[in-house]
C-alpha cells in the first residue's frame, strides 16, 4: 500500500454513516477505495452528481458522466444530477457533510493554501472556494513535506489564501492534527513515526493532544 | 414550433465584440458542433463565459490560439494553459470566479437579480475589489450577475417547442445558461414530438430557448 | 357578449403567436377563451406551470393542478411544471412576453395600483409586483370605472402603487390607451362610444392618436 | 435508510418559538398530515413562512385562530381574513412580500446567500426600511435570505433514501423549502424502493431531507 493510500484510508476511517462527502483530486479521490464496509457515504460530485459510484470497467466509461476531475465515473442507485447553480448552492448552502481536499500548504491556524502558483500557468480557482467555505467539515490529505523536502504545514501561507475558514483535520503521511479556534493540535503519529520527526518537518507550531497516539500499522482496518 | 436551424445559421447571431455563454464541464456538455461553426466564421473579440476554455487548440482553445477571444470568464482554465500563457502576455483579459459564484451568476442574471452577496472568495485575491459586507458575523462579498447576447448550450432531448432535457453530469451549466442570454440557441442529440417529454421532467422549459441545433459529427 | 367578455376579446387580439402570457385573476382570467384561432400561446401561471390549458370538464379537476387563481386547470401537451423560485425567476428574469392584469387604478404616466386598499382586510400581494416589473409587456383589462362611477384612470394613484413600471396598453369597456414615456394615448374607441364619454369618465390627461379609431363591434374577430 | 417517522413524532421538533417554513400554494402541496399534527400540540410563539396562512380555522389558519403564530412570513394571506384581524388587532405580526422575492429569499437562504438585490417593490410600500440602490439606471432593493428551523413540506413520492419528486403544481415551494431549514421533514403519498426514482427526474436530492412521513387521511 502506497503512503498516499494510507493517507487515504485515514481520512476514510473518520467518515460517519450517512454523510455526505465531496473529494477533491488527487489523494482525496483514493478515499473512496476505503469506506468502512459497516457504513454508507454518499459521494457528490460539484459538476451535478450526488451518488457517485465506482469507476467504470474497461471500455464501459459513459462520456457524460464524470466526476469533478474529468474522470469517468458510474453512479449507484439512488443517485441524482443537477445542474451547476443547484450543486454549489447544495455546497455554500452547508449540505455537504465531509469535503476531503488536497493543498499546496496549510498554516497555522489551519487555513488552506490549494488554488493558485502565482506566476505559474495554472490560472483556475474551481470549486476549491466554495467546498472549502460552505462544507460542514474539511478534511485536508497530503503528504506531509512538498517534493524538496520543505514544509506544507507553515507559520504563514506563501501562496495565496483559499478561504479563512479553518479545516477540522489534516491527515499526512505521517501524523493527523486536528484544528480549534487557536490552532492545530497533533493527535497522532503514523505507526513508526517517532514525535521528534513530525517537529522537524513541520514548520507550523502545534500542540500535543494529551493522548497523543500512534497509530497501529494493522492493514484493512481504519483507525477509528 | 421552435425554429430548427443549421449550425452555420446559429451563429450569424454571434457578431464581433459579442458576449457569449457555452455551456459544458470541459467537453462534457459543450456543444461541440456550434463551437464548430462558431470556429469557421472570422468572428472576433469575443467575450466567453464559460467554466473553462477547451484545451489547446480544440473547442473553445482554437478561438483563443486564433485570438479571437477578448475576455473569458470562467472558473478553471487551467486544462488549457495557453489561455495562462495569453493572459501573462496581455493578448486576453481573464475574470476568473469560484465555479460556485460563476453558476450562481449566471442564475441571478437569467432570474432578473442584479447582484448577491456570497461568503465565497472573501479575505481572498478573488475579493480584490468587490464589496464586502457582513451579514450575521460572516464576511460576504458582493458579485454583480452575468448575461450574455447569445448562449449555445448542449441538450439531450428537445421536444419541437424547444423543452428540454440533459443527459448526466452533461447537464452542467447548460440549464443556468438558457435563462441568461438574449439569443439561446441549444443544440441538441434529438427532437422529439410534442408531448413525449413529461411536464414533471423537463428541466428547461421551452420559453428559454429561441432556436434548436441538431448535433453533428463533430471535428474537436 | 358581457362587457367583461368584450374587454377580453380585445386583450386576446392584441397577443402574437409564440407568446408566453400570464393571466391575472378576473377579466384576464377571460382572455384565455378567445386567443384567435390562427396564432399559439402559451400560458404561464406563477405558482409553477407553463403551458395551462381549459378547465377541466365537471368532476375531472385534478386537485394538485389548479392556477394562481387556485382554479383547477388543466395542461397543454409540452407543458411543464418547475418551483416557484424558478417561476418568479422567469417572470423577473424577463421570460414572460406578456401579463394581462386587473387593477384597482391606473394613473396617467400609466403606472397601476392593484395589489393593496389601505385598512381593507386584504393582506397580500401575491405575483402582482413581480409580473409589472418583469413581464416585457404588460396590459391592463378593467372596466373604465368603478362600482359608483368613479374614475379608474385617474391623475394620481390614491391606493399604493404597485411597481414604478409603465404598462403598455389599457383595455376598458370603452376605450384603449397606449402608453409612452410622456403618458396616456387614447387609440380606439368600443363600438358606439364617443369621445365624449370617454373625456368624461377619465380623470387622468390623455392625448389623442392622429388616426384614433371606433372599433368595430363585429363578433368573432379581434380588433387587431 | 432516512428515517420514517410518525406525524406526532415529526411535530416534536417544532419547539415553541421556532421558524418554521410550511410548503404550499393555499392547500395545493401543503403537508396537512403535518399542520393536522402540529395543531394538536400546545407548541406557540411560532414564526411562520408560508405563501399564506391556511383559511379562517383551517390548516395554519386553525394555529392563527388559536394565537399560536407570532409571525407570518408569506405573500398572500388574503384568503385568511383572520389573519388581516389579529394584524390589525396588533395580535399578528406580518412581513409581507411579492411572491417571487419570497420564493428567491428561501432559495437564497438554502443556497448559502446572505442577501440579494431584486427589482421588485422598488419605489413601492413594500420597500420600506430596505436598502435601495440602482444598478445599470434601475432600482433594486436589498433582500436578506431566509431560513428556518423546521421545513414542513410535501411530496408524492420518496425514496428510501428521502430523494423526491413532486406532482403538477404540488411542487411549488416545496423544493426549496428544501433547501432552507435545519431540519426538513417531508410529508409523502407514497414510498418507494432505492433506485425507483431515475436520477434524472429527482426534484430534491436526498441531502436534503432528514426526516419522511407519510400521509394520513386528515381532518382540514
Amino acid at each position: 500500500m502506497s503512503i498516499k493510500n494510507d493517507i487515504a484510508k485515514r481520512a476514510a476511517a473518520s467518515l460517519k454513516d450517512g454523510d455526505i462527502v465531496n473529494l477533491g483530486i488527487g489523494i482525496p479521490t483514493l478515499v473512496a477505495d476505503y469506506i468502512p464496509e459497516n457504513i454508507m457515504v454518499f459521494l457528490h460530485s460539484e459538476n451535478g452528481i450526488l451518488g457517485v459510484g465506482p469507476t467504470p470497467a474497461e471500455g464501459m466509461a459513459d462520456k457524460n458522466l464524470v466526476n469533478a476531475g474529468k474522470l469517468p465515473v458510474t453512479v449507484e442507485k439512488g443517485a441524482s444530477f443537477f445542474d451547476s447553480a443547484s450543486s454549489f448552492g447544495m455546497i455554500r448552502g452547508g449540505h455537504v457533510d465531509v469535503s476531503i481536499l488536497g493543498v499546496l500548504e496549510v498554516d497555522e491556524r489551519g487555513r488552506v493554501a490549494n488554488w493558485s502558483v502565482p506566476g505559474k500557468s495554472v490560472l483556475g480557482v474551481g470549486g476549491a472556494m466554495d467546498l472549502l467555505e460552505g462544507s460542514k467539515k474539511v478534511i485536508v490529505t497530503t503528504l506531509h513535506t512538498a517534493k524538496k523536502g520543505d514544509a506544507k504545514i507553515v507559520k504563514t501561507l506563501h501562496y495565496p489564501i483559499t478561504s479563512e475558514r479553518q479545516v477540522d483535520l489534516i491527515i499526512t503521511d505521517l501524523a493527523v492534527f486536528e484544528v480549534d479556534s487557536e490552532g492545530l493540535i497533533l493527535t497522532e503519529l503514523s505507526p513508526g513515526v517517532k514525535l521528534k520527526e513530525v517537529k522537524e518537518k513541520t514548520e507550523a507550531a502545534f500542540r500535543l493532544k494529551e493522548d497523543l497516539i500512534t497509530r497501529e500499522s494493522k492493514r484493512g482496518e481504519g483507525a477509528e | 414550433m421552435k425554429k430548427l436551424i443549421t449550425p452555420q445559421e446559429a451563429v450569424t447571431y454571434i457578431k464581433d465584440g459579442c458576449r457569449v455563454m457555452v455551456g459544458g464541464f470541459g467537453l462534457v456538455g459543450c456543444p461541440l458542433t456550434l463551437v464548430d461553426a462558431l470556429l469557421d466564421t472570422a468572428v472576433k473579440d469575443l467575450e466567453i463565459i464559460s467554466n473553462n476554455l477547451g484545451e489547446p487548440g480544440k473547442g473553445l482553445g482554437a478561438l483563443v490560439r486564433q485570438q479571437r477571444v477578448r475576455k473569458g470568464i470562467g472558473s478553471y482554465f487551467t486544462s488549457n494553459p495557453e489561455v495562462a500563457a495569453s493572459y501573462h502576455r496581455g493578448e486576453l483579459e481573464v475574470e476568473l470566479l469560484p465555479q460556485g459564484t460563476l453558476s450562481e451568476a449566471i442564475r441571478a442574471g437569467g432570474a432578473g437579480i442584479a447582484a448577491f452577496y456570497t461568503p465565497v472568495g472573501a479575505g481572498t485575491e478573488i475579493a480584490a475589489g468587490k464589496e464586502e459586507r457582513v451579514f450575521s458575523n460572516q464576511k460576504f462579498i458582493l458579485q454583480e450577475a452575468l448575461k450574455a447576447d447569445v448562449a449555445l448550450i448542449k441538450a439531450c432531448q428537445a421536444d419541437e417547442l424547444g423543452n428540454l432535457i440533459y443527459t448526466k453530469s452533461a447537464r452542467n451549466f447548460n440549464p443556468i445558461m438558457a435563462t441568461a442570454a438574449k439569443i439561446v440557441i441549444a443544440e441538441i442529440d434529438e427532437m422529439v414530438p410534442i408531448g413525449e417529454l413529461s411536464p414533471e421532467h423537463i428541466v428547461t422549459p421551452h420559453l428559454f430557448v429561441d432556436f434548436l441545433v441538431l448535433k453533428e459529427a463533430g471535428r474537436t
